[in-house]
């Protein structure tokens, strides 16, 4: 109790209140309950779980290079793009953005000390890893192959792999693990702004946040209950899905997808966020539309409960229903289109300064439109009639979980790399890894467009031989080969950087939001004094809004010509 | 923000040539999508295609019109608006907040295309239900990994050939006997999943003569991939044709499993030649089994001593292991515990290679 | 005495007190204020609502006909 | 940590308290309502399973339940919610020894509703693998009477706490949460109950 009573920091609270960091490396590294250690760990998990899932996926395309490829096995084949999927969706994506980056980030932006529940904060980490070796563990006795939706019956006692099991009970893990990181992030962003922190004076990124706590608070029990309920029929035999006895295959299909949709929102509302911070630092000028992007995100997240059933359009559904889950799904085109018009819009006028997170984030504009669009064609019946569970849906997804998620999340990662890490990364090399990774994305998922409407299906180890259909995979398979290879050189950047980079001082991109005006890396206190807010964050022409952060720099180990960022220029200079 | 005051806005030259080059670009690119529809490449070979195919056009060319202009302003903006060299290092944008119209625009335009989109799809997709069925009413069941057509007043199941006379609607009702299929006809835009122990109805009347693809679109398991039969378009004399063979020709089986599978007689398991059977088993069993011990499993259990193992008396089907229970899992195939033994027809073997492969197993181990 | 009867009685009576009870402290607590308040409001008003439904039960408003004892 | 506190005056502590109450109090909510949210995913199921088939219970001939004896059960889980309130109350008002009356009658009665429930489970002839019906109603009412269980546990605890003086009049969040938590637990069955004894 007193030691939870100590942890808590409310910014009316007692001000001057900070502890010691902890000394032991145990503390301070492993079971650390530091919002910003917890936040590097989850980077750390979830980009060794990428690494893993990305090589699976480079399974899948060597199969694919040939129509009737013996590279393994098509038992194995199937259950590396199960694992593949299901791994990328909730072992790299979505801890990524909410984990990783919102541990790290967003209590840094809202002025806090820490999370509303540290201990919790680091309960709901320790999940992570176990979820991740109940996960790649069930390989040894044979892991789930009915991709990452497993639907009954061929996930169920009767068909399912023994292994399907373990995926239940790791994905049921990450499932508590988000509720809890949910609840706790939607209490810190609720009661834990620093004071004249109004809630249009919160930076988009947290405004995401908040959208996606909600989701995963709400959303993830419902999979829970899926789970729990195909972990019964598995173990126990109780019929839920097994239409033998009385139960529903459709059923699944309808738990599954009321979370699984909003949580393709959980994967992309961040990643918003992350724009939305990176457009207006390097185009030196206000975001366009904050209170748009601000509502539509909320929008978004509230119509994403309303539309599961537009995964189902095959199933055999009544058709009125299916036209109402049509026209509700059409509808988030628009909120949609508003955030990427106000974002094309936040660069007219400005001053762009093409840093490789600027790139990137202009890159995420481009794949993740494209996946919008293609996901309208998804959200009309009759098209989607031809469409579905087609390679179209493959490419479909991955612009918009790769080419959307995944370009935020490199945006996001070499946005905060120096406030992480407190050095540079090399800006040459980055844009190499940029410019290498967005054409190789393209080759290989613009491609499978044009599969899946010539007629190729998803989740086949072997496809038709036929010249046209060998062109596309090999294309798309090469192309998967150059794109291991920009990680490579994202990898390289990174640990360099940590050995050698140049040292980045507090606010190396003249950012204006919270965490830029405090050392890098922060003090494991984060504020001496908890900031006053007195406007909103992105105004270039106006001096830095905020109040109490006047010695916040003075100790900080930087050299002085780096002790004040562009930020403070730019407020100097409209003077 | 309505509280900032705004500065004034103008549009250089270079906004308008952007304007005039990508609206150039969109007509260039819409004329050829226009000119190329989804036809174009994919036959239309059933009535509901044309339809789709209509909203299709209508979403890409919508979708490309979007998508070249966002991007291209996008690309602009960014190379005219970058901070140039001899810009003070503190120099900013245009603080810009909001612009009421602007916004108003791209909510309304937006709005009034989905409301278009949506009216239009409810309208296709109405057409698509009412469709008229019913110049016969025919079944589709799924098998792992065969498709089963029943047609009235056939007294046998067809496997993996649905014939169809041209310009007849149909009713199909189709269902699956074990997991999760998709039948799915591409060239037709026919799609509905095969679901255990639920029946979804279909109607379509096939369009253009021809032989075509029918696909599994719902993963069912080890050979998902191959889980694919023609869907055959003929004339009503053809079809009448072939549909009588069927009524009084023999009850063939065109070895799916099930009914068909029933029907056979059990295959040869003697006389067959080890060594065949050895050159057979190297080039195709070995994908999962290997000629070791039991344990030294592939995918598949090891088949050394299948025949000769005290410790696995029975085979996976449950039943003792004889040459003729081992030819009957060669011909049928087995649900085995972390995987699937494909039938005869997934392996290629007629009866003669099974029995080869009999003899051969026999002769493996047996000292 | 017949057990069948004695649960409805009790079924009654009890939902009765409880109920009666429950809005009873609705009624006191309808000043409070505060996450906790509200909710314990709401938290009784439904309490109250369960209550309704067992008795209309014990009737034999609601729910399939009076059956005795266990099946 | 205790220093931590106690290097501060008795008031800024009670403030601290307050502010870290507060939070606990807004996390707790969210909690239950995500397992609202884990109760409803199943009642869904139930529904749908039960929608899906022509008659109910399901396979034909299964008994019905016996709704006397759970409107007694429920009225007993009720009963144990309003003594639960007046715990809470009498504690607020500083009366230790009626609050530990209240709370001792609601350890019994919340005892006696899982009695009456295991009573039941025992007389019904569906079995939980055996059928939808048995799959809907034993998975939804078990996982009610685990969360009934896990209640009757965090109240026995909150009692011993109290009894060495773990909380005080102006801090006793714990005994909050466990009154909420119990209230909880009391609405769901109200929801249960309903559905399938009722409906």
């Amino acid at each position: 109790m007193s030691i939870s009573l100590a942890q808590h920091h409310h910014p009316q609270g007692i001000d001057g209140h900070i502890h010691q960091a902890p000394t032991s490396f145990v503390r301070k590294y492993v079971f650390s309950i530091d919002h910003k250690i917890i936040g590097i760990q989850y980077f750390v998990t979830t980009g060794i779980f990428m690494a893993i899932a990305g090589l699976l996926a480079e399974v899948i395309r060597t199969q694919l290079l040939s129509p009737n490829a013996q590279f393994v096995s098509p038992d194995t084949f199937n259950e590396a793009f199960s694992v593949h999927g299901s791994a990328m969706v909730w072992l790299v994506i979505i801890p990524m953005l909410t984990g990783a980056f919102g541990n790290f980030v967003m209590p840094l932006q809202i002025g806090a000390r820490d999370v509303a529940f540290p201990w919790l904060n680091m309960a709901s980490f320790w999940m992570f890893p176990p979820a991740g070796l109940l996960l790649f563990g069930s390989f040894v006795i044979g892991a789930p192959q009915a991709g990452w939706t497993e639907y009954p019956p061929i996930s169920g006692p009767q068909y399912g792999p023994p292994g399907t099991t373990m995926w239940c009970m790791a994905i049921f893990l990450v499932g508590v693990s988000s509720t809890l990181t949910g609840i706790n992030f939607l209490v810190t962003m609720y009661k834990m702004r620093a004071p004249g922190m109004t809630f249009t004076r919160m930076p988009l990124f947290v405004w995401a946040q908040m959208a996606t706590a909600i989701l995963s608070m709400i959303a993830t029990t419902a999979l829970a209950g899926a789970l729990l309920a195909l972990f019964l029929e598995r173990v126990f035999g109780i019929p839920f899905y097994d239409p033998a006895r009385g139960g529903s295959p459709i059923l699944w299909q309808h738990m599954f997808w009321f979370y699984s949709h909003p949580a393709v929102y959980i994967m992309i509302l961040p990643a918003f966020g992350i724009i939305s911070e990176i457009f207006p630092t390097f185009a030196r000028k206000p975001i366009f539309g904050y209170k748009a992007i601000a509502f539509s995100s909320m929008a978004i997240a509230l119509l994403s409960f309303m539309v599961w059933a537009h995964h189902m359009f095959t199933s055999g559904l009544s058709p009125s229903i299916e036209v109402a889950f049509m026209l509700l799904t059409m509808v988030i085109a628009v909120p949609t289109g508003i955030k990427i018009f106000s974002w094309v819009m936040t660069l007219f006028g400005g001053k762009i300064h093409f840093t490789t997170a600027m790139l990137f984030a202009i890159g995420f504009i481009i794949t993740f439109l494209c996946g919008g669009l293609t996901g309208i064609y998804l959200a009309a019946v009759p098209v989607d009639l031809h469409l579905h569970g087609t390679y179209f849906i493959v490419a479909h997804l991955h612009y918009v979980l790769f080419g959307g998620s995944v370009m935020g999340i490199f945006a996001g990662l070499y946005y905060w790399w120096p406030k992480m890490t407190g050095r540079m990364m090399n800006e040459t090399l980055g844009k190499w890894h940029f410019a290498l990774l967005f054409t190789a994305f393209n080759l290989t998922f613009m491609p499978m467009h044009f599969l899946g409407i010539m007629g190729m299906p998803r989740r086949v180890s072997f496809y038709v031989n036929d010249p046209w259909f060998i062109f596309w995979n090999e294309l798309a398979s090469i192309a998967s080969y150059a794109m291991a290879g920009s990680f490579l050189i994202f990898l390289y950047n990174a640990l360099s950087s940590l050995k050698s980079g140049a040292l980045a001082g507090p606010n190396p991109w003249g950012a204006r939001t919270l965490e830029w005006q405090i050392p890098s890396p922060p003090h494991y206190y984060n504020f001496k004094n908890i900031p006053a807010v007195y406007s909103a964050p992105y105004e270039f022409d106006k001096p830095l809004p905020y109040g109490n952060l006047q010695d916040e720099l003075d100790d900080s180990k930087v050299p002085p010509q780096l002790l004040h960022g562009h930020g403070e220029h730019a407020h100097a200079g409209a003077h | 923000m309505s509280t900032h005051s705004q500065p004034q806005v103008h549009l250089s030259a270079g906004f308008w040539r952007t304007t005039a080059v990508l609206t150039i670009l969109n007509l260039l690119a819409l004329w050829w999508e226009w000119t190329h529809p989804l036809s174009a490449f994919l036959p239309e070979a059933a009535r509901p295609a044309d339809e789709i195919d209509g909203l299709f056009l209508f979403m890409t060319l919508v979708g490309t019109a979007i998508f070249i202009y966002v991007v291209g302003y996008l690309v602009y903006f960014a190379i005219a608006f970058r901070a140039r060299r001899d810009d003070p290092e503190n120099a900013i944008g245009l603080q810009l907040h909001d612009a009421t119209a602007l916004e108003i625009w791209w909510t309304v335009i937006p709005t009034i295309l989905v409301i278009i989109l949506g009216v239009w799809s409810t309208m296709t997709w109405a057409r698509l239900q009412s469709q008229p069925g019913g110049a016969f009413t025919m079944e589709a069941i799924g098998h792992q990994w065969n498709f089963e057509f029943r047609y009235p007043g056939l007294n046998k199941t067809i496997w993996n050939e649905m014939h169809v006379p041209i310009d007849k609607p149909i009713t199909m009702h189709v269902s699956s006997a074990d997991v999760l299929h998709s039948f799915w006809v591409p060239e037709g835009r026919l799609k509905v999943d095969m679901v255990p122990g639920l029946i979804n109805t279909i109607r379509f009347t096939p369009t253009r003569i021809g032989t075509y693809r029918i696909i599994c679109a719902e993963y069912c398991g080890f050979s998902h991939g191959k889980m694919i039969a023609s869907y055959v378009v003929q004339s009503q004399a053809d079809f009448d044709k072939w549909y009588n063979e069927q009524k009084n020709g023999a009850p063939q089986n065109s070895g799916g499993p099930g009914a068909g599978a029933a029907a056979a007689a059990l295959p040869p398991s003697t006389g067959g030649d080890a060594a065949a059977g050895k050159a057979l088993f190297d080039t195709k069993c070995v994908a999962c089994h290997t000629t070791g011990a039991f344990d030294d499993r592939k995918v598949g259990p090891g088949l050394g001593n299948v025949l000769h193992d005290a410790a696995h008396p029975d085979l996976v089907t449950g039943k003792p292991a004889t040459p003729g229970n081992v030819a009957d899992i060669l011909k049928n195939g087995a649900q085995g515990s972390i995987g699937v033994m494909p039938n005869e027809q997934m392996n290629g073997l007629n009866d003669k290679d099974i029995a080869n492969l009999v003899a051969y197993l026999s002769s493996l181990g047996s000292k | 005495m017949d057990t069948s009867l004695i649960e409805h009685l009790i079924a009654i009576v009890g939902g009765v007190v409880v109920g009666g009870s429950a809005v009873v402290a609705l009624k006191n607590d309808w000043s409070a204020t505060g996450l906790d308040g509200n909710v314990t409001k709401i938290m009784l008003g439904l309490m109250a609502f369960g209550c309704l439904l067992a008795i209309l039960a014990a009737f034999g408003v609601l729910g399939n006909p009076i059956s005795k004892g266990g099946a | 940590m205790a220093v931590h506190v106690a290097a501060h005056g008795a008031d800024e502590v009670d403030h601290l308290y307050a502010e870290t109450a507060d939070l606990r109090l807004t996390g707790f909510v969210l909690f239950l309502i995500s397992d609202v949210v884990l109760f409803s995913s199943f009642i869904f199921a139930y529904l749908y399973l039960r929608h899906s088939v022509p008659q109910w219970p399901w396979p034909p001939g299964t008994a019905p339940l016996d709704t006397a004896f759970a409107a007694v059960n429920s009225v007993v889980l009720f009963g144990s919610g309003a003594t639960m309130h007046f715990a809470l109350e009498n504690w607020k008002h500083g009366n230790r020894s009626k609050w530990f009356g209240w709370l001792i009658a609601t350890i019994i009665l919340g005892s006696m509703f899982l009695g009456g429930q295991a009573y039941e489970y025992s007389h019904i002839q569906a079995t939980w693998g055996g059928s939808i019906f048995g799959a809907s109603f034993f998975t939804l009412t078990g996982m009610h009477g685990f969360h009934v269980f896990c209640g009757v546990i965090y109240l026995i605890i909150l009692g011993l706490q109290t009894s060495q003086n773990v909380y005080t009049r102006q801090k006793y969040f714990g005994l909050v949460a466990g009154t909420l938590y119990w209230h909880f637990v009391d609405v769901i069955w109200v929801a249960l109950f309903f559905l399938f004894y009722l409906l």
